[in-house]
């Protein structure tokens, strides 16, 4: 497979998690969408680092590192959520609206 | 031929998976769908030749984030089992823009002529003794960094999560 | 003493005596009294004094300079000046004297004779200013004095209305002489009077006929305004609102003369641009005529004889515009005499029986205070032109400079103005002296010394003044018009025809005490209408004017301001509606931010 | 010690001073604000009779560079024309702290805000840097609002937000402008004398001095964007409508003249045919809508208007150079002095009224001539100078641009001259209605609070400027005529 | 060791933070944790001062960068640091259970900042960024109320977790365009791969608009303000601020001598500028309260910034840098009052503030200045701030964008008066005073001076900023 095509998948990839972050209205499956972004933009970097890259740690390290931050990410979001679910029961996006002004 | 297969293969698993979790009404699906898209890509990663990286995909991301997020959605499950309402509006507007995006994006990359090298690098840059070095060394500080943001996520997670 | 000293002293005394009034004596009445009066004569002695020193060259000093333009004030110091500054400075101060009775219980006192002392100050430094601007300028001042004093009686709202229009209406004609004025700074940039009047370099040879009148037309637009000649005549009427004194210093004898003395400050020019001489000539002799009729029907005495002063300002001009300076001067001078004379006749009456009307004072027994009675006798004979009294002579010389320039049409006029002044004059003697009812009885207190003396001093000045014609001419330089015979014995006879009409309709014993005019119904209406002029002026400038004002007051509000306002509101709007755009499904904007970068992207891959 | 920077930093140690000094001791504040506005009248004064007329150029200079390398100096200096603003408004603050002796509410804070309004009037009159010409600029605007808001009367609110959004309006449409001419320059300096030497693309300046010229002018009270001033004068208490009326409309006049017309001769002369217009509407506009204002300070407000377009007009038939520009120049400067002391007495003496009444409703006088003698004559006298008389200041003023209008364009010089009478019309409308006539009953209390002792001193001095001014011309026109002619040396 | 003080300022940062931690751990009380945390942003300044002049390369060569630039900001982020502790004395709106760990998270996030502005290299920008970011998600979580903390932290996570993942896309590409993570690297021009370059130019730049709440990812920030904790706000609206805008002028010096600068990226921030100038004005126009009300002013000021920004000089950089300082003095004069006044109640609103002249002589001159700052009117900082950074546009010759900002300033003044109007002229609806500790009064009459000092006297300050500016480009 070729570069072109690992980045249309990623493109493609990005696409539909940016559908699940914008059509969904629980929080979960917005993190959800968000986390296909994320694994869009390793999955271009690895093809990158493939394809383009003479010293191919650097992309990896990259990948790792989302990798990581995508679990704390992950872990202070969850948090939240439970946070918001004791004291609504309730994990509605929509609800939120409440608070603008 | 057969590692053809099995790349297109595993692009599907990302594309069905990413689908999955997209589209899906039900958070456990959705949920499955993402842990199936990160497998097609961890398969993708082996296949870019990096199975350390493909190792840690299936192992963090899928072992720990997406059983985190299924924890997490059991602990909220009495509310979130309840089907939301399908709402087509917002859907059209969420599909629409990423039609939108993607066939940007395609139309650029399509266009885009990257300086490819011929060869891969030999196999001790890949290896992951190589990532190891560079990590302690070239990328300390990211790693510094990045261990310091766990231990703040973990005593945020803590905090939060606790109860009143 | 020197020539500069004399002529502050009788510029500044009065000025003097103003500040200290206003500033210091407003609590002691009868010391700010005291003082004027004596700076009051100083003023005339000065005044005389510089008469006696005979005319001299111009003083001037630098005022100040600015571009191109250098203005310098100073004393013009020739015959006519000298001579109508000890006019100017006698009738003020026989009217100060007389105003210390007049006025005595007033509360104003102080500021009633402060104002006195301006006006005398101002008026003066008028007389004698050498630089057009420095007239214009005291010019202003003059007309200032007379709205406080038309309107010293504030209380009153008709005397602070009657303030109003005569602070106005001069205006106006004062606009049209401040444009011819600057027109000749822009043509000559100079102001200086004897060097405008040279007859090699002035005015009148350095630009085209056309423009001379112009400029001599706008100036006399001012003296229109402040000599009251139609059409800018009504306010004078009115301006007899204010105390008596006032009147008769102001609006007959002084004020109302600075037009006349402007043209004869600038008659030269005036002579130079024929088509405004004959325009003012026409403007006088409808005026002398028209005031003429209405003060026919007027009852109220003061009213009569301010026609009478707007018909006789008409005659000054006349001459003026004739071509006959020496006639202006010689009637300026005899009628501010006898003009105030009769006013402080007025004055004695109206303060001793409060009431205006002629026929009321009749009632009440005018006739028995013996000395105003001689004094109204006397100076309405003037003002008629019985001979030999000073009207006479002044007038005669008038008729003669018609004659002699053979202004026919305008001579008819005036004969006709001079029939009429005869009649209105006895028509208001008859009414005082032979009323129709016997007075009840006499609860007049007699007039007071003080308010006496003026009258008599100005009686006597009215019977010999009109001996003094050459020597006034002499101070001009003047030579006296040639006197036909034929033409004496005509103004003669028309001033006994109108003498023996007034006698037929008021004077003898079961008089019908009804004008003749009133058998003429339309012209009775019109002239006791005042020839509906203030009612012309009321529905045409009075009411465009508060059209406009109400025009744009309303487009300020609504237009302007309120669109403003809209405006600002209707950004305060946007901003509202901003924020509920922006408010709520918080997806929206990431997906907007998206399909904008995905936007730009494909624009930037396009390219 | 030089002597400008003398006069800018007395106001500035007074602020300081008062705003150590404990909110009680409203005598000491008083007197303290009294004393530096004396102090800086005497040192005007000195500025006034130092200043050698014979040159005419900028005198008492003083550079300290601030941010060089931006080319941005401490750069002060006066000419004729600042010599006189700066008096003028030495006098306004010193009559303007006596007017409001009688204050007792939030004293302290009231003469601070009033005297950083002045200390921005100082700077603009004296800097020669475009950066702190607007930095004084805005000083002088922004206590505008706190001074209206608290201690001014009728719609505060409203006006004094109105006052602040059309003069900031203003402000954003000279920004761009000021920092146009410096890149365009590019001679990498703020500083005006530099600047000026400089010749600007004849293109450049037709763009850009329109932004300059309604920029400065919204504070003028150029129409149609006066709507701010007269509900502004209305609002503020009377020594402030006295500082802003007085002073403050005559920074958007200086500013035109400083900053468009000197750095901008020939975008000046471009639009000044357009300008002439709206000035001409400005005076008869003001003129006629003042006529039926019901509250003294509109009228006052609206003759602001009417008044500041004879300046306007001054400022644009001196970029005509035609032969009368010295004339108009030197018109429409001395009118800005003579219009600053005459609505400084106006609005003083409008105050007292209203501060003894509590009324500004002309209607609800009448007679006031009566109860307060005093008080009413003052007012008079300025209505008079409001009205052109001769003798009094403004005359010399209106004579002049009337004069320039007439000989360059005879129509509108006409049209204005015919607006001297609608001014008379307004101002006799008022004494009439207010003064004149049967008094009052209802104010019968007034008779015993007539001006005295005090409230006089101000007043005083104020009439006796116009008074000086009416009858020796030449004190102010020897000072500012040089400077015109070296200023018009330019084109 | 050269290297250890090069990285002095972080290090003393870090150590700090985990002297926090322990602090925490060992529960001691809430007074010896913020006074543990006054002393370590004292000892931050002080070795960021310290380390003001020196350069190099800590590092691996290419992954950070120390300059006077770096250490510029960096000296600014430890004053907000410890401002920002003084500030939340009394943190009521946070959770009684986080308090401990309120300065812990702020002096991380510091540190992560701190680490931004020195980073040259994507990577190292990444992980900075979000350790400056992770810490603050969690404090908006602590708020008092679960509902209140839980929605807006969730809303403010969800937009900057799709920050960063649009921001990680773009940097793939620009990773893939250049094979190199450097900022070396990538500032040399790409021919070939231009419009994918632009892409991933873009998608970056989005992640950091959302840091500065630029337009369009400025739409957490009103939500955010309105309901963060107060301590957490003054800390979001004044630190991150600093770091935002310093990472921007990093990112954008890329662009400056020969490198990528174009028309297309000029318009684009251009674009960006104008909207979120106008927009924030305008709905800041019809806001309530007053939090949220700062949160749109926030918006249209990032506008102003970038308006120097898309200048691609250096005058721009300077007059960014200079606003940015200055910027950060006016707003923390406004928050420093939010959080004494507010100290329990959840929402300000304008009415809050309603005759607090009379209850807080001081406070209300503080915020008064603050305002008179961010209205733009001298002698404040934000006068010659905006002189200067119009000033920076108008050198492009961009007139007509200098004059809608100019109206814009002008637009905002409406809602600033209106506070200041209830500030001195509505009357109090209660009585009680508020009495700002010695401590919190220096600081406020610190920020005070800071902010006129730089309004009368900016030439040093401009020289400081001129200095880190030439440091970046070259």
């Amino acid at each position: 497979m070729t570069l072109e095509a690992y980045l249309l998948v990623g493109a493609a990839l990005f696409s539909l998690g940016l559908i699940g972050a914008l059509s969904h209205r629980n929080l979960i499956a917005l993190l959800i969408g968000i986390e296909l972004m994320m694994n869009a933009a390793s999955l271009n970097l690895m093809a990158f680092n493939r394809f383009v890259v003479t010293d191919p740690t650097t992309g990896q390290i990259f990948v790792l590192i989302i990798i990581g931050l995508a679990a704390a990410e992950v872990a202070i979001f969850l948090s939240i959520i439970l946070r918001i679910y004791r004291a609504y029961h309730d994990i509605d996006a929509e609800k939120l609206t409440k608070l603008s002004g | 031929m057969l590692e053809q297969a099995v790349i297109y293969t595993f692009v599907a698993l990302v594309l069905i998976g990413g689908g999955l979790a997209a589209f899906s009404r039900q958070i456990l699906y959705a949920i499955i769908g993402l842990g199936i898209s990160l497998l097609g890509l961890a398969g993708l990663f082996l296949n870019l030749g990096s199975p350390f990286v493909a190792a840690m995909q299936v192992l963090i991301y899928i072992g720990g984030i997406t059983v985190a997020i299924v924890f997490a959605m059991m602990l909220s499950i009495a509310m979130s089992i309840r089907p939301p309402n399908p709402d087509a509006r917002k859907l059209g507007f969420a599909i629409a823009c990423a039609v939108i995006f993607f066939g940007a994006v395609a139309h650029l990359i399509r266009g885009a002529q990257f300086q490819q090298i011929a060869s891969p690098a030999s196999e001790k840059a890949w290896s992951v003794g190589a990532l190891g070095h560079a990590l302690l060394t070239h990328y300390n500080v990211v790693f510094e960094a990045l261990s310091l943001v766990l231990l703040l996520a973990i005593i945020g997670a803590i905090l939060i999560a606790r109860k009143a | 003493m020197d020539t500069l000293s004399l002529i502050l002293l009788t510029t500044i005394s009065p000025l003097a005596c103003f500040i200290i009034a206003i500033i210091f004596l407003v609590q002691q009445p009868r010391a700010a009294q005291g003082l004027v009066l004596f700076g009051s004569a100083i003023s005339l002695l000065s005044a005389i004094g510089l008469l006696v020193q005979g005319p001299v060259e111009p003083l001037r000093f630098l005022w100040f300079q600015s571009g191109a333009i250098q203005l310098q004030f100073g004393f013009i110091l020739d015959g006519a000046s000298l001579m109508f500054g000890v006019v100017v400075a006698f009738i003020t101060a026989c009217i100060m004297l007389y105003s210390v009775g007049y006025m005595a219980h007033d509360p104003g006192k102080t500021r009633y004779f402060a104002l006195l002392s301006f006006f005398a100050w101002s008026m003066l430094s008028f007389v004698y200013a050498v630089d057009l601007l420095q007239s214009f300028i005291f010019w202003e001042l003059v007309g200032l004095s007379s709205f406080f004093l038309i309107g010293f009686w504030f209380e009153k709202p008709e005397a602070a209305g009657a303030a109003r229009k005569a602070f106005l209406m001069t205006r106006v004609g004062d606009v049209g002489l401040f444009i011819g004025i600057l027109l000749i700074l822009q043509l000559v940039s100079n102001f200086d009077i004897p060097s405008l009047l040279d007859p090699q370099t002035g005015l009148s040879t350095q630009v085209s006929p056309g423009i001379l009148n112009a400029i001599t037309l706008l100036i006399f637009i001012g003296i229109m305004g402040k000599s009251a000649q139609f059409p800018l005549h009504t306010w004078l009427p009115d301006a007899m609102e204010g105390p008596t004194p006032v009147s008769a210093l102001l609006h007959s004898a002084t004020m109302v003369a600075a037009g006349v003395f402007l043209m004869i400050r600038l008659h030269p020019l005036f002579m130079a641009a024929q088509d405004t001489a004959l325009i003012v000539l026409s403007i006088a002799t409808f005026t002398a005529i028209l005031a003429s009729t209405i003060a026919m029907v007027d009852t109220d005495i003061k009213k009569v004889l301010a026609y009478s002063s707007i018909s006789q300002l008409g005659f000054m001009l006349m001459a003026l515009a004739a071509g006959s300076l020496f006639a202006g001067v010689f009637h300026l001078i005899t009628h501010a005499v006898f003009k105030a004379l009769l006013f402080l006749c007025s004055g004695i009456y109206i303060h001793a029986y409060h009431t205006n009307s002629m026929a009321e004072i009749g009632r009440s027994g005018g006739r028995r205070l013996k000395a105003t009675t001689l004094g109204l006798i006397i100076g309405g004979a003037a003002l008629s032109g019985v001979p030999p009294l000073a009207g006479f002579w002044s007038k005669e010389e008038i008729f003669a400079q018609l004659g002699h320039n053979g202004f026919n049409i305008y001579m008819a006029g005036a004969f006709l103005a001079a029939f009429l002044t005869a009649y209105y004059t006895f028509r208001m003697i008859f009414l005082i002296t032979k009323p129709d009812q016997a007075p009840a009885s006499d609860h007049s207190h007699p007039e007071p010394l003080n308010m006496k003396a003026p009258v008599l001093i100005l009686t006597l000045g009215a019977i010999v003044l009109g001996f003094f014609g050459s020597n006034i001419a002499q101070g001009l330089g003047l030579i006296p018009q040639h006197h036909s015979v034929i033409l004496m014995i005509s103004a003669v006879g028309v001033v006994i025809l109108g003498i023996l009409i007034a006698y037929f309709d008021y004077g003898r014993d079961n008089a019908p005490r009804t004008g003749f005019i009133s058998k003429i119904a339309p012209l009775d209406t019109l002239f006791t209408n005042k020839w509906y002029i203030d009612d012309i002026y009321r529905v045409t400038i009075v009411a465009i004017t508060h059209a406009l004002s109400r025009i744009l007051h309303w487009i300020e509000n609504h237009v302007l301001d309120g669109n403003y306002d809209r405006f600002g509101l209707g950004i305060l709007r946007t901003g509202a509606k901003s924020t509920r755009v922006q408010g709520g499904w918080m997806q929206l904007y990431l997906g907007w931010a998206i399909i904008l970068l995905a936007v730009v992207a494909l624009y930037l891959g396009l390219q | 010690m030089p002597l400008l920077s003398s006069i800018l930093l007395t106001p500035v140690i007074t602020l300081i001073i008062l705003l150590l000094m404990p909110q009680k001791a409203v005598r000491g504040i008083r007197l303290i604000c009294a004393f530096s506005g004396l102090l800086t009248c005497v040192l005007s004064l000195q500025l006034w009779m130092g200043y050698d007329p014979t040159s005419g150029g900028i005198q008492f200079e003083e550079i300290i560079p601030w941010v060089s390398a931006i080319g941005i100096s401490y750069h002060l200096g006066v000419d004729g024309f600042g010599v006189i603003l700066v008096m003028l408004n030495s006098i306004v603050y010193f009559t303007g702290v006596l007017t409001m002796w009688d204050l007792e509410d939030r004293v302290k804070e009231y003469f601070a805000f009033m005297v950083l309004l002045v200390i921005g009037v100082f700077g603009v009159f004296m800097s020669l840097d475009l950066f702190f010409f607007f930095f004084f600029y805005e000083i002088a605007v922004v206590p505008m609002y706190p001074l209206i808001l608290i201690w001014g009367s009728g719609n505060r609110a409203y006006a004094g937000m109105k006052l602040m959004l059309f003069l900031l309006a203003g402000s954003a449409l000279l920004f761009p402008g000021l920092l146009a001419i410096y890149h365009h320059a590019g001679l990498n300096t703020f500083d005006i004398i530099a600047l000026s030497a400089h010749t600007f693309d004849p293109q450049f300046q037709i763009f850009v001095y329109p932004f300059i010229y309604i920029g400065f002018g919204v504070l003028a009270g150029l129409f149609p964007f006066h709507g701010w001033s007269p509900t502004g004068h209305v609002a503020a208490p009377s020594a402030v409508s006295m500082l802003h009326a007085g002073v403050l409309m005559k920074l958007g006049a200086f500013g035109i003249l400083t900053v468009g017309i000197r750095l901008l001769p020939e975008g000046a002369a471009y639009w000044a045919p357009t300008f002439v217009v709206l000035a001409v509407i400005g005076i008869i506009y003001g003129a006629y809508v003042a006529m039926r204002q019901t509250d003294f300070k509109f009228v006052i407000g609206f003759s602001s208007v009417s008044h500041m377009g004879i300046v306007l007009l001054g400022l644009n038939l001196a970029v005509l150079g035609s032969v009368a520009a010295t004339d108009a120049l030197n018109g429409a400067v001395f009118q800005m002095f003579a219009h600053g002391i005459m609505t400084a007495l106006f609005f003083s003496t409008a105050g007292y009224i209203y501060d003894k009444s509590h009324s500004k409703t002309i209607a609800d006088f009448g007679g006031l001539g009566a109860q307060m003698p005093r008080a009413v004559s003052i007012f008079i006298v300025a209505g008079l100078c409001g009205a052109g008389l001769p003798g009094l200041a403004s005359f010399w003023a209106e004579l002049l641009v009337f004069l320039a209008a007439l000989k360059t364009y005879p129509i509108a010089g006409v049209i204005v001259i015919l607006g001297l009478v609608l001014t008379a019309v307004y101002i006799l409308r008022v004494f009439n209605q207010a003064f004149f006539g049967a008094p009052n009953p209802k104010w019968e209390n007034l008779k015993a609070q007539d001006m005295s002792g005090l409230h006089l001193i101000p007043r005083a001095i104020l009439i006796a400027v116009l008074v000086i001014f009416g009858f020796v011309p030449r004190l102010m026109l020897d000072l500012i005529n040089s400077t015109t002619v070296a200023f018009l040396g330019n084109f | 060791m050269e290297n250890a003080i090069l990285f002095a300022p972080e290090l003393i940062c870090l150590l700090m933070g985990l002297v926090l931690f322990f602090c925490t751990v060992l529960n001691r009380s809430y007074r010896t944790t913020r006074g543990i945390a006054i002393a370590s942003g004292i000892a931050m300044i002080a070795a960021c001062l310290w380390t003001l002049s020196l350069e190099g390369e800590p590092f691996f060569p290419g992954i950070y960068a120390v300059d006077f630039f770096s250490q510029l900001i960096k000296t600014v982020l430890a004053v907000g640091f410890l401002f920002v502790v003084i500030a939340s004395a009394n943190p009521l709106t946070v959770d009684r259970n986080g308090w401990l760990e309120v300065p812990l998270f702020f002096i991380f996030s510091t540190l992560g900042m701190m680490m931004m502005v020195s980073a040259t290299e994507l990577l190292t920008l990444y992980v900075a960024m979000e350790l400056a970011a992770y810490p603050v998600y969690i404090v908006v979580a602590l708020h008092r109320n679960a509902d209140i903390g839980g929605e807006s932290a969730a809303k403010y996570m969800v937009q900057g977790m799709a920050a960063s993942a649009i921001s990680l896309y773009g940097m793939s590409f620009l990773f893939g365009t250049y094979g190199s993570t450097y900022f070396s690297a990538i500032s040399i021009p790409h021919a070939a791969a231009h419009p994918i370059f632009y892409l991933g130019l873009l998608l970056t730049l989005a992640g950091f608009f959302f840091k500065l709440g630029a337009f369009p990812f400025h739409f957490w920030a009103p939500d955010t303000y309105e309901t963060a904790p107060h301590p957490v706000i003054t800390f979001i609206a004044t630190v991150s601020k600093i770091a935002a805008i310093g990472i921007l002028c990093r990112l954008l010096s890329l662009a400056m001598p020969g490198g990528w600068e174009s028309g297309h990226a000029q318009t684009a921030l251009m674009w960006a500028s104008v909207i979120a100038m106008s927009l924030g004005n305008l709905s800041a126009l019809a806001q309530k309260d007053l939090k949220r009300l700062l949160g749109y002013s926030t918006v249209a000021h990032a506008g102003y910034v970038l308006l120097a920004l898309q200048t691609f000089a250096e005058w721009g950089l300077t007059a960014a840098l200079f606003y940015a300082i200055g910027y950060f003095a006016m707003s923390f004069a406004c928050f420093l009052v939010i959080c004494e006044i507010g100290r329990s109640e959840d929402r300000i609103t304008i009415d809050s503030v309603s005759g607090l002249y009379k209850r807080a002589p001081f406070l209300s001159f503080t915020l008064l200045i603050g305002l008179f700052g961010l209205i733009g009117l001298p002698p404040t900082v934000g006068f010659v701030g905006k002189w200067f950074l119009f000033s920076a546009a108008l050198q492009r010759g961009q007139f007509y964008l200098v004059l809608i900002a100019a109206i814009n300033a002008a637009v905002a003044l409406y809602y600033y008066l209106l506070i200041i109007r209830q500030l001195y002229w509505v009357e109090p609806a209660t009585q009680n005073t508020i009495k700002p500790t010695p401590l919190i009064a220096v600081t406020a009459m610190a920020t005070i001076i800071l902010v006129i000092a730089m309004g009368t006297l900016p030439g040093p300050f401009w020289d400081m900023a001129a200095r880190a500016a030439r440091a970046l480009i070259s």
